[in-house]
C-alpha cells in the first residue's frame, strides 16, 4: 500500500462549499443557480471518480489541511470505505439535485437559494466527513453537517419544524458534544493520536470496563445513526422538504453516522482489540434491539415518511450490527449497506416526495390505489422496497446475505435470528403500501384511473436510483472490491 | 448590605494582619525594601540626573514612562467630565439683570427677547451678588499664586513639587477666580477650547519630548539624547524641567476643566 | 508579652493603616450613599499610600532631597544611601495620588449625571426607581 | 543660649499661646459667631508668631539662601493676614446668608436651635 | 524621633476617617474630607514624604475639596447615612 | 412671558470694577499696569527661588511675564498715580495695625479664659456708614475690623455700608472709630 | 534601535493627544488621526510578533534604564500575540464603528476618539510592561476611560453602571497596588524579572502569601471572576456600542493576561502549585463560574445582557484553565484568550449592527433578522458557533486544550462544566437564532400548512427588504468571522510557535 | 531646640485635637469649617516646625505656603456653598 499526497480529497470537499458564495449570488437567477449545482455536483463527484483507480490499486490518497496538534490534525485520507461512502454521496447529490428542482418548483417553495446553499454545504460536510484520516477531522465534519441540515431541516419555518428543529439539534448536538467530544478527548489523552489506523490506537492502555464506556460514548454520541434511544430526531426530522429527507436522512447524515460508528469500531478501537474484549456483543446487542423495536414501529406509523424514517432507523442498525459482529464477512456486509441501502431508500423517499408532489397527500392511508395513477413511481418504490428487505434481485439482497454470512461467520445465531425477523418485519410494513397501491378494489381507490405522475425533474431521479438499486444486485464488485480491502486493511493488514 | 460589608472587612482585615506580622519594623532601615533599590537611586540619581530632589529624579527620568501615564491619566479624567457632563443644549430660560437698576428678569421663553450689551447682561438662576471683600482680596492675591505656581512647576528637580503640584495650584488659583468672581467671569477669561487644546498641548509636551528622543535616536523618553541640541550641561534636568512644565498644563487645564463642568452641571453658566 | 509588645509598638504604622483602609472598605460596601461610597473609596486609597509611605520611611534618615548649594557640586560630596530616605515609594504614591484624584474627580461628574437624572443619591432609592420602570 | 534662641522661644511660645487661646475658644463660645473670633484673630496672630520664630530661627546660620527662606516665611505670614481675615468673613457671611441667628445674651444659649431667619441682603 | 506626632495624627486621621463617613450631612463630610487630608498631609511630611506631602496638600486640601463642595453643590446635602 | 424679578438683589455689578477712570484713559495706560505687574511678579519670583542661575532667571522671567500679561488687570484693573502715594501710606500703616491686632488678641484671650465668659460676652450686629468707596478701601477696612477688637465684618455694601458682629459692647462701640480715618486718609477718600 | 515595543504605545498616544487638539479645532480630523494612529501601532505590534517569532523575547528599556531601576518593556510570544491581538482589534472596531459613533454621540464624537484611544494606549501597556507598578498605572487608564465610555452609554442606566464599575474597579485596582506594596516591602523591587528571580528564595513568608493573594484576587474582581463579577453585565450593556465592541472583548481577557502574567512571569509555577497548591480550589470556582454564567445566561431577556453573561462563563474557562497547574491548560487557556476576544469581537460587531437598525435588543425584538440582516446574522452564526465550540472555528481549539488539561490534571468537573457550558451555549444561541428565523413566518405570510400554495408566484419572500447595517460594520464583520475559522485551523501553529516557546 | 520644638508640635498637635472636637461635633456645617480653619491653620505652623526637625526647613516651606493657599480656597468654596443655598441645619435641607 501507497500513500499518495494529493490535494483531490480537498478539492472534492472544497468543490461544492466554494460554489455557494456563486449560489447566493445568483439567488434571482434560478436556472443559473440550479446549473451551478449541477457543475459543482459533476465536478465533485468526477473528482471522487478520479480517485477510485487509486483506491482500487490498493493505494490510499492522503493529504494535510492543518496540524493542530500531534495526532490530531485536520487531515484526509482516502481509504476504500471513505472512497465507498464518497461515491454513494456525490452520485447521489446530483441526483437529489435534480430531483429537488422539481419538488421545490413543483411545490412553489420559498427561500430555494437557501436551501440549495446549506445543500451545498451538507454535501461537503458529508465528503469531508468520509474522507476525514482522523476522529477530529470527522468530528469537524459532523458537527459542519448538523449545523448545515438545520436550516434544511427547518426549511418551512413554521411552528412545527421549529419544534422539529429543536429536537434535531437537542439529539444531534447534544450527543456530539456531551459525549463524542470528551469521548475523542480521553482517547487524545490516553493515546496522544486520533489518526484511525486498522490495527486501532490503543494497544493495552485501556481496561474492559473504560473500553466499554468509551465505545459506548462513541456510539451512542454519534446519534445520527439514529441507535435508539438518541433515534427520535429522525422521524421528527421528517417535516423537511422531501428531498432534504431523501439525501440527508436516507443518505448523508445518518450514514456519516453510522460510517462514524464503522470508524471508530475499526480505526480507533480496532477489530481485534474489540474482540479480545467481546465488546462486540454490546454493540451488536444495542443494534438489534434498535433493529427489532424500529421495525415494530414503522408499523404502526401511517405517515409515509415517517414509516420510512423507522425503517432507516431499523436499516442503520444493521450496518452498525454489521461492524458489531467483527468478522470480515460481517463487516463487508455492514460496508455494503451503506451503499445498497442508500441506494434503496432515497428512491423510497423520491417515492413519497413525487406523490405529495402530485396529489398533495403524505398518509399511506390516503394512498389506496395510487400505483394506477403514478405506476412508474410505484414500480420505482417496489425495487426500493425490495432492496430494503434484502431480496432479489436487488443491491439490498447482497449486503444482507453478507451479514447473514458474518453472523454465520461468528457463530452468533441469535444474531441471525434478528435478522430474519427484521425482514419479515421489513417486508411486513412494506409490501401493503405495494399491495394496496395496485390490487385494491374499485371502490376503495381514492384516485381516478388516469395516469398522472409527478414532473418530469421527480422522477427521472427515482427511476435512476431504482435502476442502480437493480443493478447492483447483478454487478456489485465496484463495492464489493472497495468492501473487501477495506477488511482486509481492518483485519488483515 | 452593611453584613455583607462587615464580612468582607473583616475577612479582608484578618488577611492583612496575618500579613503584617511578618513585616520588617517601620522605620527599619536594613529592611529589603530599604535596601535593594533604594540606595541605588540615592547614591546615583545625583550624579546621573543632576537633580538634587531623587523623587523629582526618579519620577521624571527613572520611571518618567509612569509619570507620562500618570499625566494621561489626568487628562482622561478632564476628558471624562467634558463627555459626561458637557450639555451643549441651550438654555431654556434666561435671566437678565437690568445693571443699573439691579432688577432681574426672568424670560422663560426659549427665544432671547432680551438683548443685552450696557444695560442688560446674562445672568444665572442662582446669581448673588459676589462679595466685595472676598473680591478684592482674591484679585490681589491671585497673581501672586500664580507665580508661585509657576515657581513650584520650575523648581521640580531642587525642592518638593514640580508639574503637577504647581498645575494643581495654577489650576486652584483660577477656580478661585471663579469662586470669587463667578464662574462666567473664568469661562470668558479661559475659554473651552482653549482649556481642551491646553489639556491635550501638555501631554503632548511629555510624549513629545519622549517621541523626539527617539527620533533621534535613543530610547523613548531618553532626554540625553538631547545633547546634540542643548548641550550636554544638565541635559537630563533640562529634559525633566520640560516635562514637568508638560505636567504642569496639562493638569491645569484639567483640573478647570473638571471644576467648570462639575460646577454648573456642564452647562459653563453659573456655579458657586 | 513583650514580644508583642515590640510586635505592636515596631509596627503601628502597618496596623492603623489596616485600620484606616478597612473603614475606606466599609464604607464602600456598607454605606447607602453614593457620595459617601466615594469618600469610602478615597479613604480606601490613602490607605494605601499610607502604606507605601511608611515602607518608604527610614529612621535616622532626612527627607529625599539632596543637600547642599542646590545639588550643582554636591556630587562631590559621597552621599550615603543611610542618609536619605528611600524615595521610590514616595514617587509611585504620587502617581497613585493623581490616579486616585482623577478617579474622584470623573465619580464625582458621575454622581452629578445621577442625580440630574433620578434627583437622589441614596443608592436604595436608586434602586426603587429603577425597578419602577 | 543665645539671644536668637530666646527671641525664638519667646515668639513661638507666645504663638503657642494664641493658639491655645484659639482652640478653647472655638470650644468655649457659645455660637457661630462668637467662636469665629477667636478662631479668625487668634489662630491668624498665632501663626503670625510662630512663623516669624522659625524665620528667625532659621537664620542663625546666616546666609543668603537662609534669608530668602525666611524672607518665604514671611510671605506666609502676609498671605494669612490678608487671608484668614478675608475667609472669616466668608464664613460668617456665610452663616448670615444661611440665615443662622446670632446668640445675645439676653435670649439665653438655647438659641441656636431656634428657627433660622430669613437673611436677605 | 518623630514618632510621637506621627502616632498622634495617626489616630486624627482615623477620627477623621469615621467621623468623615458618619456625618449625616455631605457639605460635612466634605468639610471633615478636608481635615483628612490635612492630617495626611501633615502625616507625610512626618514621614519625610515632601513631595507625597506636597501633592496631598494641593489635591486632598484643596481642589479635592471644592470638587467636592462643586458636587454637593448641584447635588443635594442630603443623606440616610 | 417675561416677568420682572424685583427681589432682593443687591444693585451691585460683579463684573466691571468701578474704576474712576474712563475708558480712554485705560487704554492709554494699559502698559503701566502690565510692566508694574511684571516686576512685582519677578521680585516674588526672586525671593521664592533663591537661586539665580541663569536657566532659572529666564524661566522666572518668562512666567512673570505670563503671569502679567494674561492676569495684570486683576492685580491693577485700573492706575492711576495715587497708588504709589497709596502704597507708601499703606507701609506706615500696618505698623499701627499690628498693634492694634495684638491688643485685639489680648482682649480676646482674656475673654476666652476667663471662667464666667458668657456673662462677659455681650454678641452685637451693629450696621454703620461710611464714605469710602474704592473697593480697595472697602476691603482695607473690613479686613482690619476683622482683625482687631472682638469684631467681625459681616457684609459690606458698595456703597460703604458695613454690617459689623461685634463680641461685645466695648468693641462695638469702637466702631468705626480711628481706623476708618486712617483708612480714608490712606485712599485719598476722607471726605 | 528596535523602538517598535514603545511606537505600539506610544502611536495611540500620540494619536489621542493630536486628536484631543483636533477635537477642538476640527473635529472631522479626529476620526482619521485615531485611525492612522491604530494602524501604526498594529503594524508595530505585528513587527514585534514576528521579531519575538524569529528571535526571542524583546527588551526595551523606557528612558534608556536598566531595568532594575528604569522601567522595562519584555516583549515575548505571550505578549506580542495579545498585542496584536489587541491593536488589530482595536483598529478592526474602529473601522467598523464609524456610524455608530455617529449615532450615539453626534456631537462629541472627537472626544470619544480620543477616549477611545486612551483605552487603546491602556491596555497595550498594560500588555507591553514588565514593571509590576506601570501596570498599575495603565490599569488605571484602562478603568478610567471605560468608566467614562460606558457612563456615555444608556441614558438611564449607564451612569450608574458606571459609577457600580468604578466602587468595585477601584477595590480591585487598589487589591493589586496593596499586593504590589507586599512584594516591594519583601523584595525592593518592581521589576518582574527581577521579583521572581527572588520569590524562590522566601516561599514561606506569610507576607508573599499575602501580597499573591491580594495580587491575584484583584485582578479577578477586574476580569469578573464569577462571584466578583456583578459589576460586569450592566457595565458592558449599557456601554455605547462603539465601546462595547471593544471593552467586551479586550479587558477581561487583557486582565487574564495579567493573571498569566503574574502566575508565570512573577511568581512562577513552583510556587503557585507546588508551595501553595491551590490549583483544586480555584479550579473549582472557574468551574462554577462557568456553569453560573451559563445559567444566568440561560435567563436574560437581553441579548446584550446575555452576551455579557457568557463573558463571565469564558473568564471561567480561563481562569481554570490557567490554574489546572499543567502546560496544556495554560496553552488552553492563553489561546482562549486569543479566540475569546476574537468571538466576542464578532458576536459584539453583530449585536453592534443589530443595534444600529432596531435600537432596542430584546430576544423578542429580533424576528425575522436572518432575512432582514443576513451578512451580520451569518457572522453572528460563525461566531455563535465558535462560542460553542464548533470546529473547525476557533472556539473548538481553545476547549479541546483546556479539556485535555483537564484530563491530565485530573479535574473531570471542570471538563464537564466545559462541556455542559458548550451545551448551555447552543441552547442560548440557538434559542436567538430560532426566534430570528422563524419569528416572521408567524406574521402575513401564511405559511402555517406544509404545502406551500397561494404562495408568490416566483417562489421566492419578496416581503421582507434587506436592511443591512454600515457595510464598513459588514465587512468588519465578514473579515472578523473569517479570521475566527482560520485562527481555528492555525491554532496548531499559534501553539506551537507562539505559546510553547513562551511557557517553556 | 530638637526638643522644644518636639514638644511645641505636640503641643499643637493637641490643639488641632480641640479644633477636631469642633469639627466632629459642630452643631452646624459651618461650626466644621471654623474647625477645618483653625486645624489648617496650626498645620501651616507644624509643617514648618517639622522641617526644622529634619533641618531642612527650606523644603517645607513651599509646602507650608501652598497648604495656607489651598486651606483658603476650600474655605471660601465651602462658604460660597451658603451663598448660594438656604438652609443651615443638617438633615434639613431637601429640595
Amino acid at each position: 500500500m501507497e500513500l499518495i499526497t494529493s490535494i483531490k480529497p480537498l478539492l472534492a470537499v472544497l468543490v461544492t462549499l466554494l460554489v455557494m458564495p456563486v449560489l447566493v449570488s445568483s439567488s434571482n437567477k434560478p436556472n443559473v443557480r440550479e446549473g451551478w449545482t449541477f457543475v459543482a455536483g459533476t465536478i465533485k463527484f468526477l473528482l471522487v471518480l478520479s480517485m477510485l483507480p487509486v483506491i482500487l490499486d490498493g493505494n490510499q490518497i492522503v493529504f494535510t489541511l492543518v496540524k493542530i496538534a500531534p495526532g490530531a490534525d485536520i487531515a484526509f485520507r482516502v481509504d476504500p470505505l471513505g472512497m465507498m461512502f464518497a461515491l454513494v454521496a456525490s452520485a447521489l447529490y446530483i441526483v437529489t439535485s435534480m430531483y429537488s428542482i422539481g419538488y421545490m418548483r413543483g411545490l412553489n417553495e420559498h427561500g430555494q437559494t437557501r436551501f440549495v446553499t446549506f445543500f451545498a454545504l451538507a454535501i461537503s460536510a458529508t465528503i469531508g466527513a468520509a474522507f476525514s484520516a482522523n476522529l477530529l477531522t470527522l468530528y469537524l465534519f459532523y458537527e459542519i453537517l448538523s449545523l448545515a441540515t438545520y436550516p434544511l431541516v427547518t426549511h418551512h419555518q413554521d411552528a412545527n419544524s421549529r419544534v422539529s428543529g429543536r429536537r434535531y439539534l437537542t439529539f444531534i448536538l447534544g450527543t456530539s458534544i456531551g459525549l463524542v467530544l470528551p469521548a475523542m478527548i480521553w482517547c487524545y489523552h490516553i493515546t496522544g493520536t486520533l489518526e484511525f489506523s486498522g490495527a486501532g490506537i490503543f494497544s493495552g492502555q485501556l481496561s474492559k470496563p473504560h473500553a466499554t464506556v468509551l465505545l459506548l460514548m462513541f456510539v451512542f454520541g454519534f446519534a445520527k445513526a439514529g441507535i435508539m434511544p438518541f433515534h427520535s430526531w429522525l422521524p421528527a426530522a421528517m417535516v423537511a422538504p422531501t428531498p432534504v429527507s431523501a439525501l440527508l436522512h436516507a443518505v448523508a447524515v445518518v450514514k456519516v453516522g453510522v460510517f462514524s460508528i464503522v470508524r471508530v469500531i475499526t480505526g480507533i478501537f480496532g477489530i481485534e482489540f474489540l474482540s479480545s474484549f467481546e465488546l462486540g456483543a454490546v454493540v451488536a446487542g444495542i443494534a438489534s434491539v434498535t433493529i427489532l423495536v424500529s421495525s415494530a414501529i414503522a408499523l404502526s406509523q401511517d405517515e409515509f415518511k415517517r414509516r420510512l424514517a423507522y425503517s432507516t432507523i431499523g436499516q442503520l442498525s444493521y450496518i452498525v450490527l454489521g461492524a458489531a459482529l467483527l468478522s470480515p464477512k460481517g463487516v463487508t456486509g455492514g460496508m455494503l449497506h451503506i451503499a445498497m441501502h442508500a441506494f434503496g431508500k432515497i428512491t423510497l423517499f423520491f417515492c413519497a416526495g413525487a406523490i405529495f408532489v402530485a396529489t398533495g397527500r403524505k398518509y399511506l392511508s390516503q394512498m389506496v390505489g395510487i400505483g394506477y395513477r403514478m405506476p412508474v413511481t410505484m414500480t420505482a418504490f417496489l425495487i426500493g422496497a425490495l432492496s430494503i428487505i434484502g431480496l432479489p434481485p436487488t443491491g439490498g439482497f447482497i449486503s444482507k446475505w453478507y451479514l447473514v454470512l458474518g453472523t454465520l461467520e461468528g457463530d452468533q445465531m441469535v444474531m441471525l435470528f434478528v435478522l430474519l425477523t427484521s425482514s419479515l418485519l421489513n417486508a411486513a410494513y412494506f409490501m401493503p403500501i405495494f399491495y394496496r397501491a395496485f390490487f385494491c378494489t374499485p371502490e376503495e381507490a381514492m384516485f381516478e384511473r388516469k395516469v398522472d405522475e409527478a414532473p418530469l425533474m421527480c422522477v427521472i431521479p427515482l427511476v435512476i436510483t431504482a435502476l442502480i438499486s437493480f443493478v447492483l444486485f447483478f454487478a456489485p464488485q465496484p463495492f464489493l472490491n472497495l468492501a473487501a480491502m477495506a477488511v482486509k486493511g481492518f483485519i488483515g493488514g | 448590605m452593611k453584613l455583607v460589608g462587615f464580612i468582607i472587612v473583616c475577612l479582608t482585615g484578618g488577611l492583612l494582619l496575618y500579613g503584617t506580622g511578618e513585616l520588617p519594623a517601620w522605620g527599619d532601615p536594613n529592611s529589603p525594601a530599604s535596601t535593594h533599590l533604594s540606595d541605588d537611586y540615592i547614591t546615583l540619581a545625583l550624579e546621573q540626573t543632576e537633580a538634587p530632589n531623587l523623587v523629582t529624579a526618579v519620577l521624571a527620568d527613572y520611571r518618567g514612562f509612569d509619570t507620562m501615564f500618570e499625566t494621561a491619566v489626568v487628562f482622561c479624567a478632564g476628558l471624562a467630565c467634558f463627555l459626561l457632563l458637557r450639555d451643549f443644549r441651550p438654555k431654556k430660560d434666561h435671566y437678565y439683570r437690568h445693571v443699573p437698576t439691579g432688577v432681574m428678569l426672568h424670560v422663560k421663553n426659549e427665544a432671547r427677547t432680551v438683548r443685552t450689551g450696557r444695560e442688560f447682561e446674562d445672568m444665572d438662576r442662582e446669581w448673588v451678588p459676589s462679595d466685595t471683600i472676598i473680591k478684592t482680596v482674591c484679585r490681589i492675591l491671585i497673581p501672586f499664586i500664580q507665580i508661585y505656581a509657576l515657581y513650584v512647576v520650575a523648581h521640580g528637580d531642587f525642592s518638593p513639587g514640580g508639574g503637577f503640584q504647581g498645575g494643581v495650584i495654577f489650576g486652584s488659583s483660577l477656580i478661585l477666580l471663579a469662586i470669587s468672581y463667578n464662574l462666567k467671569t473664568l469661562v470668558k477669561r479661559v475659554t473651552e477650547k482653549f482649556l481642551g487644546v491646553f489639556s491635550s498641548l501638555g501631554v503632548l509636551v511629555y510624549v513629545g519630548i519622549g517621541a523626539i528622543a527617539m527620533a533621534l535616536g535613543g530610547n523613548f523618553l531618553d532626554y540625553g539624547k538631547y545633547a546634540p541640541i542643548f548641550g550636554e550641561h544638565h541635559i537630563r534636568a533640562l529634559g525633566m524641567l520640560g516635562v514637568e512644565i508638560g505636567v504642569g498644563m496639562a493638569v491645569t487645564a484639567v483640573m478647570v476643566i473638571i471644576y467648570i463642568n462639575i460646577v454648573s452641571e456642564g452647562r459653563h453658566d453659573e456655579g458657586l | 508579652m513583650p514580644e508583642l509588645l515590640d510586635l505592636i509598638v515596631d509596627k503601628y504604622n502597618y496596623w492603623l493603616y489596616i485600620v484606616l483602609m478597612m473603614i475606606g472598605l466599609y464604607a464602600m460596601i456598607g454605606k447607602n450613599n453614593l457620595i459617601k461610597k466615594l469618600v469610602g473609596m478615597n479613604i480606601f486609597q490613602t490607605a494605601i499610600i499610607l502604606f507605601y509611605v511608611s515602607i518608604g520611611y527610614k529612621k535616622g534618615a532626612t527627607i529625599p532631597i539632596i543637600q547642599g548649594d542646590h545639588g550643582h557640586g554636591a556630587a562631590d560630596a559621597v552621599i550615603k544611601a543611610a542618609d536619605y530616605i528611600n524615595p521610590l515609594p514616595h514617587v509611585l504614591m504620587l502617581t497613585a495620588i493623581v490616579v486616585s484624584v482623577a478617579t474622584f474627580g470623573v465619580a464625582m461628574a458621575l454622581c452629578v449625571k445621577i442625580y440630574q437624572r433620578y434627583q437622589t443619591l441614596e443608592e436604595d432609592e436608586l434602586r426603587m426607581r429603577l425597578s419602577e420602570k | 543660649m543665645n539671644i536668637i534662641d530666646i527671641i525664638v522661644a519667646f515668639l513661638l511660645v507666645s504663638g503657642f499661646i494664641f493658639f491655645l487661646g484659639g482652640a478653647i475658644g472655638i470650644i468655649r463660645m457659645p455660637d457661630f459667631y462668637s467662636r469665629l473670633h477667636p478662631a479668625g484673630k487668634l489662630d491668624t496672630l498665632g501663626i503670625g508668631a510662630m512663623v516669624a520664630g522659625l524665620a528667625v530661627y532659621n537664620l542663625h546660620h546666616f546666609s543668603l539662601t537662609a534669608l530668602l527662606v525666611s524672607g518665604k516665611m514671611l510671605l506666609i505670614v502676609f498671605f494669612v493676614f490678608m487671608s484668614s481675615p478675608t475667609a472669616t468673613h466668608s464664613i460668617v457671611d456665610a452663616g448670615m446668608r444661611a440665615g443662622l441667628r446670632p446668640w445675645t445674651r439676653k435670649e439665653g444659649a438655647n438659641m441656636e436651635q431656634s428657627e433660622p431667619r430669613k437673611e436677605e441682603n | 524621633m518623630s514618632w510621637p506626632i506621627d502616632l498622634v495624627i495617626l489616630t486624627f486621621v482615623i477620627f477623621c476617617a469615621i467621623a468623615a463617613i458618619s456625618v449625616r450631612d455631605l457639605l460635612g463630610t466634605a468639610i471633615l474630607f478636608g481635615a483628612y487630608s490635612f492630617m495626611m498631609c501633615l502625616l507625610w511630611a512626618v514621614m519625610g514624604a515632601v513631595d507625597v506631602a506636597f501633592t496631598e496638600a494641593s489635591v486632598g486640601a484643596g481642589v479635592s475639596t471644592v470638587f467636592f463642595v462643586a458636587a454637593v453643590f448641584r447635588t443635594s446635602r442630603r443623606t440616610k447615612d | 412671558m417675561t416677568d420682572a424679578n424685583t427681589g432682593a438683589r443687591s444693585p451691585e455689578n460683579p463684573l466691571k470694577t468701578k474704576g474712576k477712570v474712563s475708558l480712554g484713559q485705560e487704554e492709554k495706560q494699559s502698559f503701566a499696569p502690565f510692566m508694574i505687574t511684571f516686576v512685582l511678579m519677578f521680585a516674588t519670583w526672586l525671593i521664592l527661588s533663591g537661586n539665580f542661575a541663569p536657566l532659572l532667571i529666564s524661566l522666572g522671567l518668562i512666567s512673570s511675564l505670563i503671569v502679567a500679561w494674561f492676569f495684570h488687570d486683576l492685580l491693577f484693573p485700573s492706575l492711576t498715580g495715587k497708588h504709589l502715594g497709596i502704597f507708601i501710606k499703606f507701609s506706615a500703616y500696618i505698623p499701627w495695625l499690628i498693634i492694634e491686632i495684638i491688643k485685639a488678641n489680648f482682649h480676646l484671650l482674656y475673654l476666652v479664659f476667663h471662667p464666667r465668659m458668657k456673662e462677659l460676652i455681650d454678641p452685637h450686629i451693629i450696621d454703620f456708614k461710611t464714605n469710602l468707596e474704592s473697593d480697595l478701601a472697602v476691603t482695607t477696612l473690613a479686613n482690619s475690623i476683622t482683625l482687631t477688637p472682638g469684631t467681625i465684618t459681616v457684609t459690606t455694601g458698595s456703597d460703604g455700608s458695613y454690617r459689623v458682629h461685634a463680641i461685645d459692647k466695648p468693641s462695638a462701640e469702637a466702631l468705626p472709630g480711628t481706623m476708618l480715618d486712617k483708612v480714608a486718609d490712606i485712599y485719598g477718600e476722607n471726605k | 534601535m528596535n523602538n517598535y515595543p514603545a511606537i505600539v504605545v506610544i502611536a495611540p498616544l500620540l494619536g489621542a493627544l493630536f486628536a484631543g487638539v483636533a477635537a477642538w479645532v476640527e473635529d472631522r480630523a479626529t476620526y482619521p488621526i485615531a485611525l492612522a494612529s491604530l494602524g501604526i501601532a498594529a503594524a508595530a505590534a505585528v513587527n514585534d510578533l514576528i521579531t519575538v517569532m524569529i528571535s526571542g523575547p524583546i527588551q526595551y528599556n523606557m528612558a534608556g534604564w536598566a531595568p532594575p531601576m528604569g522601567i522595562e518593556y519584555r516583549i515575548d510570544g505571550l505578549n506580542a500575540l495579545v498585542l496584536v491581538l489587541i491593536t488589530g482589534i482595536a483598529f478592526l472596531n474602529l473601522v467598523a464603528s464609524y456610524k455608530n459613533v455617529q449615532q450615539e454621540t453626534p456631537d462629541r464624537s472627537g472626544s470619544f476618539y480620543v477616549m477611545y484611544l486612551l483605552f487603546v494606549v491602556g491596555l497595550v501597556g498594560v500588555v507591553s510592561t514588565g514593571d509590576l507598578f506601570n501596570l498599575y498605572v495603565l490599569i488605571e487608564i484602562t478603568s478610567l476611560s471605560s468608566y467614562t465610555m460606558i457612563a456615555l452609554g444608556d441614558k438611564d442606566r449607564g451612569a450608574i453602571a458606571s459609577l457600580n464599575y468604578i466602587f468595585i474597579g477601584v477595590i480591585g485596582a487598589s487589591f493589586y497596588l496593596l499586593g504590589v506594596g507586599y512584594i516591594y516591602i519583601k523584595t525592593g523591587s518592581l521589576n518582574m524579572a527581577d521579583v521572581a528571580a527572588m520569590i524562590p528564595a522566601m516561599t514561606e513568608s506569610s507576607t508573599l502569601l499575602v501580597a499573591f493573594i491580594l495580587c491575584i484576587i484583584g485582578v479577578w474582581i477586574k476580569m469578573a471572576l464569577f462571584p466578583l463579577h456583578v459589576w460586569l453585565p450592566n457595565a458592558y450593556a449599557f456601554a455605547p456600542v462603539g465601546f462595547a465592541r471593544i471593552v467586551a472583548p479586550l479587558m477581561t481577557k487583557v486582565m487574564v493576561y495579567v493573571m498569566v502574567r503574574l502566575m508565570v512571569s512573577v511568581f512562577g509555577y513552583d510556587y503557585i502549585f507546588t508551595t501553595l497548591s491551590l490549583s483544586d480550589g480555584v479550579v473549582w470556582m472557574g468551574t462554577i463560574a462557568i456553569l453560573a454564567g451559563g445559567i444566568i445566561a440561560l435567563s436574560q431577556k437581553n441579548l446584550k445582557k446575555m452576551m455579557t453573561y457568557i463573558i463571565v462563563c469564558e473568564i471561567g474557562y480561563m481562569v481554570g484553565g490557567a490554574w489546572l497547574g499543567n502546560e496544556l491548560g495554560m496553552t488552553g487557556a492563553i489561546l482562549h484568550i486569543v479566540n475569546d476576544a476574537l468571538m466576542t469581537f464578532a458576536l459584539f460587531l453583530a449585536v453592534g449592527n443589530m443595534v444600529y437598525k432596531l435600537d432596542r435588543v430584546d430576544i423578542t425584538d429580533l424576528q425575522g433578522l436572518f432575512a432582514k440582516m443576513p451578512w451580520t446574522m451569518g457572522g453572528f452564526v460563525i461566531a455563535a458557533f465558535s462560542i460553542v465550540g464548533v470546529p473547525p472555528t476557533c472556539g473548538f481549539f481553545s476547549k479541546w486544550y483546556l479539556i485535555l488539561g483537564a484530563f491530565e490534571a485530573g479535574a473531570y468537573h471542570f471538563a464537564a462544566a466545559l462541556l455542559v457550558s458548550s451545551l448551555i451555549c447552543a441552547v442560548l444561541f440557538f434559542k436567538v437564532f430560532e426566534v430570528c428565523f422563524f419569528e416572521p413566518m408567524s406574521e402575513g405570510h401564511g405559511h402555517g400548512d406544509d404545502h406551500g400554495h397561494g404562495h408568490d408566484s416566483h417562489g421566492e419572500h419578496a416581503a421582507v427588504a434587506i436592511e443591512e447595517a454600515p457595510v464598513a460594520s459588514v465587512i468588519t464583520l465578514a473579515v472578523v468571522s473569517v479570521s475566527l475559522i482560520v485562527v481555528g485551523l492555525y491554532s496548531g501553529t499559534i501553539v506551537d510557535r507562539i505559546i510553547l516557546p513562551f511557557l517553556n | 531646640m530638637n526638643t522644644f520644638f518636639l514638644s511645641i508640635a505636640m503641643g499643637l498637635c493637641l490643639l488641632m485635637f480641640m479644633s477636631l472636637y469642633r469639627c466632629l461635633f459642630g452643631p452646624t456645617v459651618l461650626d466644621r469649617l471654623i474647625g477645618v480653619n483653625a486645624i489648617g491653620s496650626k498645620t501651616v505652623v507644624l509643617l514648618l516646625l517639622i522641617g526644622c526637625l529634619y533641618e531642612r526647613v527650606d523644603m517645607f516651606v513651599d509646602i507650608a505656603l501652598a497648604y495656607a493657599f489651598l486651606n483658603f480656597v476650600a474655605v471660601i468654596a465651602a462658604s460660597r456653598y451658603f451663598h448660594k443655598r438656604k438652609g443651615l441645619y443638617e438633615e434639613s435641607f431637601n429640595d
